[in-house]
């Protein structure tokens, strides 16, 4: 029997992952000395995205990966499958999960100065077991603060290939002195 | 959608988008029945939030935010939640006196001289808090409106194919063999004396060789293990490697009588054979 | 935007699922007042596994509904995304190994000599396995032991055309041209 195409390897490789998959890690389903470049790798996933056109599946490429996923579309329907209502999150873990994607690395005080009022440990209990936010180091000041950044895990999770796709953050209404600009690298275009 | 628990992390977020909602058209003279009146207070994440929304409620310019009044609307709230016996975060307190603070800041006749006055408008640092919280209160619904797994998109799984272990072999490279074996011998010539040469190992290839091609076939002439290809080193080669093997008992050499053929044969048959050992 | 055909619908819930639905639960996707007949899920199963026809994925009844699977012939690539990392060969095979392809035909208890400690037959195992030796013969000594040797499939791997491309120990004890001479020529004295 003939090898079946490449497109259709990578297809079988990321339904059986179910999860992102790197260019790295889809090379690596090949033999050692039939292992293709990065290069035909994603042009076999370019012809796969284009097959799956219309159908009930779509190739998307998040911070970790490649990974097939149903798009939103069809989610009135395939909620239905679950009796549990997808989770929600307060305010409160929303606003310091904005203010740490939008800020990192930064420090809980920062937070907190942002916020008006201090920060539960129980919200960024909440973000680290989500696997949102990690502390990515420490800040050389007295007390050696921790520093927390988001993670793939986030990006991932939002359907977000990097930081640079986080919607911008809203416009101040006039050019106030004290911030210029905001620190997002390249806030071109917001979500999809 | 109502009645979020008080303090509960994942709660539902009701009312948390104030303008608009039926709260939004609070009497200006602050009576809301308590229980609603609960229910709203706690839905604000702190002095900041609850300022911003007195402000934006009467849709007053940040910029220029009329402090008095915004003073007083706050103290009246913080001394209802005082009543409520909400828990009231020490935050609200500390921003009541900071408001306070500023409106006594605006009374006193500023200097005329002065630099620019911009700058030293008392309200500048809180319109400046008061802007960025709310960069983010607004960047926190964004986020909640981005498409998120398990609620708007789910990853796309199929059963596995029944799967065999694979296993990938350790790599090796050619360097490492070469080391490996000089610390052998290097080690070895600690216990021994004896020198160990280095070696012809085409002899070596030539005596596996032979060995397997024994191994088929049993018995071989000897001038079929030569090759004239091979010129004299090669006949040189075959001859040392049959030496070595005979010397390993690992072949011998049977010849039917005087003259006839030398035939080569495995080791392994020897204890069976018969015929004259060279 | 119009709502997307059934199969598709269908699709991505048994998808997102990713484990067997009953045809009840495939209409329980449904709303209410929209719920299709068993026989048009059916159909609309039957479409969609004509759809994925020679794609990396198939439909199939399964006891307890229909599933979503990956099919066999992509087993030998899929099983690649979980091998283990490969792992180094510890210095005992490495040093076996170094011998039996220096020294060939060799027997254990000659090898266990030059190393100076016993062989131990997990490590034959390991070289076997890889097909990098093999047993050449017996030698006519009490026991009858088997002498092992290096295969083609050894020289494959490590892109030599015979032995004689072995480097031979001088190379390293003197870092000169990278193969100086080797021996072949005029093997004056072999054995030890």
């Amino acid at each position: 029997m003939s090898e079946p195409a490449m497109e259709n390897i990578l297809h079988a490789a990321l339904l059986a992952a179910g999860e992102p998959l790197s260019v790295e890690r889809l090379q690596s389903v090949f033999p050692d000395e039939a292992m293709p470049e990065k290069k035909a790798v994603e042009m076999a996933l370019q012809r796969l995205q284009q097959s799956l056109e219309g159908s009930g599946v779509e190739l998307r490429q998040v911070a970790s990966g490649y990974r097939l996923q149903v798009p939103e579309v069809y989610a009135p329907w395939v909620a239905r499958l679950w009796e549990e209502k997808p989770t929600r999150y307060s305010r409160a873990v929303l606003e310091t999960l904005a203010i740490i994607a939008y800020r990192q690395p930064i420090t809980r005080g920062e937070i907190e100065e942002i916020r008006g009022v201090a920060l539960s440990s129980q919200i960024m209990r909440t973000l680290q077991e989500r696997g949102w936010i990690r502390v990515a180091g420490h800040r050389d000041a007295p007390g050696r603060p921790a520093v927390f950044a988001t993670t793939r895990d986030f990006l991932d999770y939002f359907n977000l290939s990097s930081l640079r796709d986080l919607p911008t953050l809203m416009e101040i209404a006039e050019p106030g002195p004290e911030h210029p600009e905001l620190d997002l690298e390249v806030p071109v275009q917001g979500g999809e | 959608m109502s009645e979020p628990t008080a303090g509960e992390l994942l709660e539902p977020e009701v009312v948390a988008t104030v303008r608009g909602e039926p709260f939004a058209e609070l009497p200006r003279d602050l009576y809301i029945p308590p229980d609603a009146l609960e229910v709203f207070l706690e839905t604000f994440e702190g002095p900041l939030d609850l300022l911003l929304y007195l402000i934006r409620r009467q849709n007053l310019d940040i910029l220029d935010i009329p402090i008095a009044e915004i003073t007083r609307q706050y103290m009246a709230y913080v001394d209802l939640m005082k009543d409520l016996r909400l828990e009231l975060a020490a935050e609200y307190l500390v921003m009541a006196a900071m408001l306070a603070e500023i409106k006594s800041r605006m009374l006193l006749p500023r200097p005329p001289s002065a630099d620019e006055d911009e700058e030293h408008d008392p309200r500048a640092e809180l319109v400046r808090r008061l802007r960025e919280y709310e960069q983010f209160k607004e960047a926190g619904s964004d986020l909640d409106n981005l498409p998120r797994v398990a609620r708007d998109i789910f990853p796309a799984s199929a059963a596995a194919p029944s799967l065999r272990p694979a296993t990938r072999a350790p790599q090796v490279d050619l360097a490492e063999l070469l080391a490996a074996f000089a610390e052998v011998l290097e080690r070895a010539q600690m216990f021994s004396h004896h020198q160990i040469q280095r070696e012809a190992l085409s002899v070596r290839e030539r005596m596996s060789e032979t060995l397997t091609r024994l191994d088929g076939e049993r018995f071989l002439a000897l001038t079929d293990l030569l090759r004239a290809e091979e010129g004299r080193a090669g006949v040189v080669v075959t001859f040392l490697a049959i030496l070595e093997l005979l010397k390993a008992s690992l072949v011998e050499l049977v010849q039917a009588e005087p003259f006839a053929p030398l035939y080569l044969r495995s080791g392994a048959l020897m204890s069976e054979g018969e015929g004259v050992v060279v």
